[in-house]
């Protein structure tokens, strides 16, 4: 329990520094966002004061002093209000992550869930065949993937599995010509389209997870409770997951973190590439068109997102952890 | 005798690593037998090669030891040829084991009825109700004397003491033929280690089953065992029915272990320590690994071959050409190595103290629980005297040691030393009075950074104390290399603390402190990582130091006979409260308070059996 | 000091006895042997435009030409010393700002040390790649300097996390207590005692984000928000990304510098995984 | 990716964005009429259901509503559509004739009161008034089928930007509480299309029954799919899912042309692109300075190497040609085109009192050496390979130039603030020379002050008489010559892209009639020109 309010402290707190931190970037920054903006809606010749004002005051451009500032953006966040788009005006941002949001939650879920899985799975079965030739193979394949630009795996797959051999559709989150709805022709649609960037994204995320679980799981069978169920007469595969495997994955959660943010950061590049429908194609979108509403909203979620899971990430291990479960120490 | 249970002929066991091209034979030709229901100690030096061979026995060998030859044989099965399938079958069924660190040896993430149940599950009895696997642990638990409630604990909620009973009660759930211990008790208080293997005796004499029990402590086997073996670098040097062994030693090293052992009660304690280094595996001297230590080696030791194991016509065996004679001399009291004796004497404890310790409370706070460590503490250190503090583990002894040095501050009361309340000293305080107060610390490894050599480490306090340059320093640290006896001083210079044998590192630890001259030296059991074989030469040194430079030492042990040996007064203390204090001689001899008379019982005294041994061994 | 190259190089014979690290420390040398050597081993100007467009490769141009007629070999060989000295100068800051965080962190422990650990793991969960795009997007002026600063600014709380464990545990150590008796100062006990039992996990850490800024900045560069004319892998793709190399059958533009750099990355985590093995002996495979 | 494609049309259109679109392969192939899919900019990997014709996107809505006449971005060339006829009354009043027999799309017909309101919407929205139309008109009121325009002052040549205001239908619009937020889901306009369906990722217009020329236009459906980036959104053209596009391709005729002989392009010239240099700091507010700079430049080696050869150097007069040719002072020595002359910068700069040292770097009379700094927005590749050789061109001069990158937000506003020695940036283009003159010489932006100038464009704008506003066009002309206030260097093209194989008659270098991109006004003349193949 005590351990479930401290990561929750601790979530709050990140929330509540991401938050702040998403106000004072641009205020920090040089260049004023509000001219920017009138300048893009103007575009070129005189610029009306007038027309600024009106624009300025249409687009709730920010007033007054920092304090009051930071207050109204908090409160215009616990509203839902995450301000007006430029690009998409006059709709607001989260109109526009509403749509963007699925399709990122799907394909990052998944490939998170996937990648996590195999690579687990696989560094497993590494670390309990050491120096045989499934463990160097899959190392080295291993350190080749994880390598891997991430961008350039997307480009190498779209070129070579969509443009040549029409394998894969080239971009896009499920054929146009449907209409979004829950049918099973939609559906997989969307799951064909997405299976190239998933690809990419498991292929190039996967070595992680592989050498991290691999390592923890070489550390925890030299532990003495493995030897002792070695020498209880254990069967080699209860030895490999009750013990070896169940040990090994608590750390390899709280590389959770740093792995997520790869992925996420990977997502963005993958997005991109494939002109995936995502909240990674739209940020790079937000950023090209100088759409700060739109680009720091999407910043704050993907924080979010990424806290949230790590939360989850944290409160899975607090599950699978008796140390910290009862109260104890946690690693 | 009985038809052996296991037996081990023959048996070589190389450790290779890929990584450093190198191959460390560490067991170098073993042979035993154990008969069903004996009890056998196998005793040796770090490094002897005893806990290799007990992981040779189950296959369980790590770090890339492999069986290079050798037969072990179980029932007449060649475990070393089995199958894992078959392999799996015997163990646990057949034999179990206890492993040495009682803190890792259960799964942490689960329960203790748990780890009870996968190894019942996966021998087949899953014929069992849930109930009767219940009851089972339960009855299993109640018997190594552990509150059955605590089968649905995690292992991180059980205490050391109750991990190993559990990790007991554990290997008996099938009732095996044989149960191999390694180290079980290392890392546990005295007092609790002195309960479990009383317990476990008795146990084992109840059920009937074998025990194969492997300690670094001589007198911990000799109180429990019906059969002592000995090991010495990678061989089995002696082994003997007990009783015999104790009474008429055949091999000098077995003779010279016993002789560092003594009671602390007697009028006059006296003592032996074997010079030289326990042997290094990768560089053994050809002939008798042991005739570089042996008082008694002549040239023939000192050539050729491994001295062949000599078996006995009384029982037993030693590896060792003057074995035979032995025999025959049964009353030659020969000494093998160096003395240390210690009369009762009467040493003035009365002079002017040179720190003073007042009523000094220290709690710490481990995740949010308050664990007192001292309650109102009072001593003073007279100055050119030994004080021993004795206690259990968890009886604050450290704790004062290191609130003494200033390394914590009290939470309440002072220390004085020369007009001064240490705890309020800041860091400039401090550095100045560390020139005055040193201190030993138990595990010269830990106490020397790996990355320094010996001679950086001793010139530091010189210059930083000294206010000397390296180049003037680096005399007087050649002499104190000398004095702590590392001879010839110049050829450990530049060495690597890491290079050291551990007796050689202890005395670096020593040297270090006496470098800066210190008035009070505070040794926090400077022994107890030591092998058994060396320590008395440190508590040696120790004792010859303070009476040439006329220190005052503090030595904190939880073992009672170096305490009479070096010490002129006792102070005891249990749970953070001082129980008893007095001279030296008084205390130990004839002591007032329980704690202290239980500390006493537990001190491993191989002269002071446990058990009568149950069945002699006959042919 | 002694003590330190002492273990550097003891380590190094420790490394080049591992295969996977001897191959690592080969091929990230060969790259900086390249950088190095990159105005002999080019053929021509990386940046000199006096070719014909988008040749295919041929024995003048071994890897063709891109849309503005430069070489792409040369620009391959030139291209490493981008990557290299980004790894190098953001590994480094990454880990100078780990270690005196850590360092710090681990030894202080008290306050500071909460409020630094606070700040180490929410830096660990913000996403990094995120932040460094907007970060980049507010930023004025593009360039390889700003992408160095920007990835030290977010890359740093991982090393910093484990310097302080590793901190915490040595500092606990009885030879630090020691070294205290020996009257050292603290200066000299953090950075003569504890620092060199640190080496392998450093060289580690720096490995590690060397790697995520070499790779980071090419995404950076890749997606347009570097400076596009500095010639580095990851510009050499955004152009040939914006030029439509694989439509117009220039892959060997596009192929080329993406295989570079996971060539050094493999390289680097070729070296770690030796590092590895090296601090962590039971990994040996 | 930001490429040349992406500034064009924030150049011309205001608006940053990204041509995108994805595959509608699925339609069928055989049919003789199959819906056109069209790649359009956008601004990101969604749609949202905005057809407010007064937001300042260009792309579906276009097909929806209509102004009063079509204005050729380049030629300034107009076409009479909702209005027949107008002429100005004076100098102060335009009568204007809306077209009769036009309906809204949902039936209703259209009237000189529609166009009326659209105007006093302007007036009580200034948000919607972009052009500033408000600040020289003092009334617009509807009489029978005429819409009357007062002016405060003389104001002729607001009739361009009138004329190109979309007319909105009052009967909706009146009830709509804030036009500017309002994003017209469900647009009515009198255009040849309607919105049939939409969802974020792509949309389908389908032929308007009610057009009044529903005769002309012969494809039945236009598709917008949406969001590709750079690289996809080629496949997506080269592979044949687009049928109309604006990109930016290089190698056109390798990656596109060969090989299918249905993929045509056109990528006619449009703004010069010019290097602006700071005229409020010396020594760039020297003429002469200006002049041999703009000697100094290799016009055609930047065209070739930087702007693949796809679009002309720009004339110094700044009108853009051939497309505005009939303005052009035919007294003008080479129509205005700097040639390349290094020796006469060199020569120029001598007699402005410049000096070079040892090292031979350029001081200025009073002894500074000269350097400065272009401003590109980031990621902008073929303006950024102009500066590159444009520095490369000013080096033997004894300049040292830097180029730098910021992004566009920071390169627009060091522009607004003057905090910049030079940038390169977009001037002139506007369809009615006087815009382009007037933009250039009345803005602050580029600290250029003429009184002469000033007195001209007033001249102009109050004349109704074409001969009167050719002789102050030419004598505009003289004055950029002699000023050179900025230094045109080439015609930023206007991508298009189309596949002939469904549908034929597009706008070519040979029929001009319109440009060619699916985002500009007049895609309402290319879509009625188009016509199934045979």
């Amino acid at each position: 329990m005590r351990y479930l309010i401290k990561r929750l402290a601790f979530l709050l707190f990140t929330l509540w520094l991401a938050v702040t931190l998403n106000f004072l970037i641009p205020r920090l920054m040089p260049g004023n966002p509000a001219q920017i903006m009138v300048q893009k809606l103007v575009g070129e010749g005189p610029v009306n004061p007038q027309l600024v004002r009106a624009v300025g005051i249409m687009l709730g451009l920010p007033r007054g002093t920092l304090w009051h500032q930071y207050g109204l953006y908090v409160y215009n966040l616990l509203h839902g209000n995450f301000g007006v788009s430029y690009t998409y005006f006059p709709y607001p941002v989260m109109t526009v992550i509403a749509q963007a949001l699925p399709w990122t939650l799907i394909l990052l879920g998944t490939t998170t869930i996937i990648t996590f899985i195999l690579g687990t799975a696989l560094g497993a079965l590494a670390a309990s065949r050491r120096g045989t030739w499934f463990d160097t193979t899959a190392t080295i394949t291993a350190n080749f993937t994880a390598t891997f630009p991430f961008f350039w795996t997307a480009l190498m797959a779209l070129y070579v599995l969509g443009f040549v051999l029409h394998w894969f559709p080239q971009s896009g989150g499920y054929d146009a010509a449907m209409m979004p709805q829950w049918s099973a022709t939609f559906v997989l649609s969307a799951v064909y389209h997405s299976v190239l960037p998933a690809l990419v994204i498991v292929v190039t995320g996967t070595g992680g997870w592989l050498f991290g679980m691999r390592n923890n799981m070489i550390h925890v069978l030299g532990e003495d409770y493995v030897r002792l169920a070695m020498a209880k007469g254990l069967p080699r595969r209860e030895i490999a997951l009750a013990y070896g495997a169940r040990n090994a994955i608590l750390p390899n959660l709280t590389g959770f973190a740093m792995s997520l943010g790869t992925l996420v950061g990977g997502s963005i590049l993958v997005e991109t590439v494939f002109s995936y429908p995502g909240m990674g194609y739209l940020l790079f979108n937000a950023v090209g068109n100088s759409d700060y509403p739109l680009m720091q909203t999407i910043f704050l979620f993907i924080t979010i997102g990424t806290l949230i899971a790590n939360f989850v990430a944290d409160i899975l291990y607090g599950v699978l952890d008796p140390r910290t479960r009862r109260g104890g120490v946690s690693a | 005798m009985q038809r052996p249970v296991v037996s081990i002929e023959d048996v070589v066991v190389t450790y290779r690593s890929k990584r450093r091209h190198t191959a460390l034979t560490s067991v170098q030709g073993m042979s035993l037998e154990i008969g069903a229901g004996e009890f056998v100690g196998l005793v040796g030096e770090s490094g002897s090669g005893k806990s290799t061979l007990a992981n040779a026995i189950l296959r369980l060998l790590t770090g890339g030891g492999e069986v290079e030859r050798g037969r072990i044989s179980f029932n007449g099965q060649d475990l070393l040829a089995l199958s894992e399938d078959a392999l799996r079958a015997v163990r646990w069924q057949d034999i179990a084991v206890v492993l040495q660190s009682s803190m890792n040896a259960l799964n942490p993430v689960a329960t203790v009825r748990s780890q009870f149940r996968d190894v019942i599950r996966a021998h087949r009895r899953s014929s069992w109700s849930e109930q009767q696997v219940d009851a089972e642990i339960s009855r299993l638990l109640s018997l190594v004397k552990i509150d059955p409630k605590y089968a649905s604990a995690y292992p991180h909620e059980l205490s050391g003491g109750m991990k190993q009973r559990v990790a007991i009660a554990l290997a008996l759930v099938l009732d095996p033929r044989l149960v191999i211990m390694d180290e079980p008790t290392t890392g546990l208080d005295v007092i609790i280690e002195h309960e479990i293997l009383t317990d476990l005796r008795e146990l084992q004499r109840e059920r009937g089953f074998a025990v194969l029990l492997i300690s670094h402590d001589l007198g911990t086997i000799l109180e429990v065992a019906d059969r002592v073996l000995v090991a010495y670098a990678g061989r089995i040097v002696e082994d003997r029915p007990a009783e015999a062994l104790l009474n008429h030693p055949l091999h000098p090293y077995t003779r010279a272990l016993l002789d560092c052992y003594a009671d602390p009660g007697a009028d006059q304690v006296r003592i032996t320590y074997i010079p030289g280094q326990p042997p290094n595996m990768a560089a053994l001297p050809p002939g008798c690994p042991f005739w570089p230590r042996c008082a008694e080696a002549e040239e023939r030791c000192k050539q050729g071959r491994v001295p062949p194991p000599t078996v006995l016509e009384s029982g037993g065996m030693a590896a060792c050409h003057h074995a035979a004679a032995e025999v025959a001399a049964v009353d030659s009291a020969r000494i093998s190595g160096a003395v240390y004796v210690k009369s009762s004497t009467n040493p003035n404890v009365n002079r002017e103290p040179v720190i003073t310790v007042s009523d000094v409370s220290k709690t710490y706070h481990r995740e949010r629980r308050p664990v007192v460590a001292l309650r109102g503490v009072s001593l003073s250190l007279p100055r050119g005297t030994v004080t021993a503090l004795v206690g259990g583990s968890g009886s604050g002894k450290s704790t004062l040691a290191r609130l003494i040095t200033g390394m914590e501050r009290p939470d309440r009361g002072t220390i004085r030393f020369d007009g001064q309340d240490i705890p309020r000293l800041g860091r400039r305080g401090l550095h100045a009075y560390r020139q005055h107060v040193q201190m030993v610390f138990q595990d010269p490894f830990a106490a020397l950074n790996p990355m320094n050599t010996v001679g950086y480490t001793l010139i530091r306090p010189f210059v930083n104390y000294g206010r000397m340059s390296s180049a003037e320093a680096f005399d007087r640290v050649r002499q104190l290399l000398e004095q702590v006896g590392l001879t010839p001083a110049e050829a450990f210079f530049g060495k690597h603390t890491g290079e050291l044998s551990g007796g050689q590192a202890q005395r670096v630890v020593v040297a270090k402190a006496l470098a800066a001259d210190p008035d009070v030296l505070v040794a926090d059991e400077p022994i107890s990582m030591l092998d058994v074989s060396i320590r008395a030469g440190i508590l040696r040194l120790l004792d010859d130091l303070r009476t040439q430079r006329g220190f005052t030492l503090l030595y904190i042990t939880h073992d009672l006979l170096s305490a009479r040996l070096l010490a002129d007064q006792v102070i005891v203390l249990d749970r953070g409260e001082i129980v008893e204090q007095g001279l030296a001689s008084d205390v130990i001899r004839s002591p007032q308070h329980e704690y202290t008379r239980l500390l006493l019982r537990s001190i491993p005294n191989p002269r002071r059996r446990m058990l009568p041994p149950k069945a002699q061994v006959s042919h | 000091m002694r003590a330190v190259v002492a273990s550097l190089v003891s380590s190094f014979g420790l490394l080049w006895s591992n295969w996977r690290a001897r191959l690592g420390l080969v091929m990230v040398g060969g790259f900086i042997v390249i950088a190095i050597l990159a105005p002999w081993l080019a053929p021509y100007s990386p940046t000199s435009q006096a070719f014909g467009r988008m040749l295919p490769p041929s024995a003048a141009h071994l890897l063709g030409t891109t849309q503005l007629g430069q070489d792409v070999f040369s620009q391959l060989i030139w291209g490493a010393r981008t990557s290299l000295l980004v790894g190098a100068a953001a590994g480094g800051l990454v880990t100078l700002i780990a270690i005196v965080i850590g360092l710090l962190s681990g030894f202080l422990q008290g306050w500071v040390d909460d409020v630094l650990m606070l700040l180490t793991n929410v830096a660990l969960v913000i996403p990094g790649f995120p932040l460094m795009i907007v970060l980049s997007a507010y930023i004025p002026v593009h360039g390889v300097g700003v992408i160095i600063i920007v990835l030290s600014v977010t890359g740093w709380a991982w090393g910093a996390r484990v310097l302080r464990s590793q901190m915490i545990s040595l500092r606990s150590r009885d030879y630090v207590a020691s070294a205290e008796f020996s009257g050292e100062s603290v200066l000299r006990i953090v950075f003569r005692e504890i620092l060199p039992n640190m080496t392998s996990l450093i060289a580690a850490s720096f490995m590690g984000a060397a790697m995520g800024a070499i790779l980071g900045e090419a995404g950076l560069e890749f997606l347009g928000f570097g400076n596009p004319q500095v010639v580095s892998w990851g510009t050499m793709l955004y152009w040939a990304e914006n030029s439509s190399a694989l439509i117009a059958g220039q892959w060997a533009w596009i192929f080329a510098p993406g295989l570079a750099l996971a060539l050094l990355g493999v390289g680097i985590a070729f070296i770690n995984f030796g590092i590895d093995i090296i601090s962590n002996p039971k990994l040996e495979a | 990716m930001f490429t040349a494609k992406l500034r064009k049309g924030v150049l011309a259109l205001g608006v940053g964005g990204f041509v995108l679109a994805a595959g509608a392969s699925s339609f069928a192939k055989t049919a003789k009429t199959p819906p056109l899919v069209i790649g359009v900019e956008a601004a990101g990997p969604t749609f949202t259901a905005n057809f407010n014709p007064f937001a300042n996107q260009r792309d579906g809505r276009l097909y929806i509503y209509e102004p009063m006449a079509l204005v050729n971005p380049y030629s300034g060339q107009v076409t009479p559509w909702l209005a027949t006829a107008w002429h100005f009354q004076n100098a102060r009043q335009l009568r204007m004739t809306v077209r009769q027999g036009v309906k809204w799309s949902d039936g209703t017909p259209f009237t000189a009161k529609d166009v009326a309101f659209t105007f006093n919407l302007l007036k009580r929205f200034p948000a919607l008034d972009g052009a500033d139309l408000w600040g020289v008109l003092s009334s617009v009121s509807a009489q029978g089928n005429t819409v009357i325009f007062d002016f405060k002052k003389p104001a002729v040549q607001t009739l361009t930007e009138i004329l190109q205001v979309p007319i909105v239908p009052a009967h909706i619009w009146s009830h709509v509480k804030n036009p500017v937020t309002w994003p017209d889901a469900h647009p009515v306009g009198t255009g040849p299309y309607v919105l049939q369906s939409f969802t974020p990722y792509q949309y389908v217009l389908a032929k308007n029954t009610h057009y009044w020329q529903a005769n002309k236009v012969q494809v039945p459906k236009l598709v917008f799919p949406a969001g590709a980036a750079n690289q996809a959104a080629q496949l997506k053209l080269v592979s044949g899912q687009w049928q109309w596009a604006t990109l930016f391709l290089p190698n056109v005729q390798s990656t596109w042309v060969k090989g299918n002989p249905y993929h045509k392009y056109w990528f006619p010239g449009g703004a010069p692109v010019a290097l602006v240099l700071n005229l409020k700091k010396p020594p760039f507010n020297n003429p002469r300075f200006r002049q041999a700079v703009s000697y100094a430049i290799n016009r055609r080696a930047i065209v070739n190497k930087a702007e693949f050869g796809y679009v002309p150097p720009a004339s110094q007069a700044l009108l853009t040609l051939p497309a505005q040719k009939s303005w052009l002072n035919p007294k003008l020595a080479n129509r205005g085109y700097i040639p390349y002359e290094p020796a006469k910068a060199k020569q120029l700069l001598k007699s402005a009192g410049f000096r070079w040292n040892a090292h031979g770097a350029l001081l200025t009379p009073s002894g500074h050496p000269v350097s400065f700094t272009i401003q590109i927005p980031s990621g902008w590749t073929d303006w950024i390979q102009t500066s590159d050789m444009i520095a490369q061109d000013l080096k033997p001069l004894g300049m040292s130039v830097t180029v730098e990158t910021p992004q566009y937000g920071a390169w627009a506003a060091n522009q607004t603030n003057g905090s910049f020695t030079g940038v390169l940036n977009g001037a002139g283009g506007q369809p009615d020379p006087y815009w382009s003159f007037y933009y250039l010489f009345h803005s602050n932006t580029f600290g250029f002050q003429s009184p002469k100038a000033a007195a001209l464009l007033a001249n102009w704008n109050s004349t109704t008489s074409h001969a009167q506003q050719l002789k102050d066009a030419y004598q505009l002309e003289n004055l950029m010559m002699q000023e050179t206030p900025v230094i045109p260097l080439f015609y930023g093209a206007n991508w298009a892209e189309y596949n002939t194989r469904y549908y034929v008659g597009w706008p070519n270098a040979k029929n001009p009639y319109a440009t060619a991109a699916p985002y500009l006004q007049d895609v309402l003349m290319v879509i009625t020109h188009l016509r199934a193949r045979g």
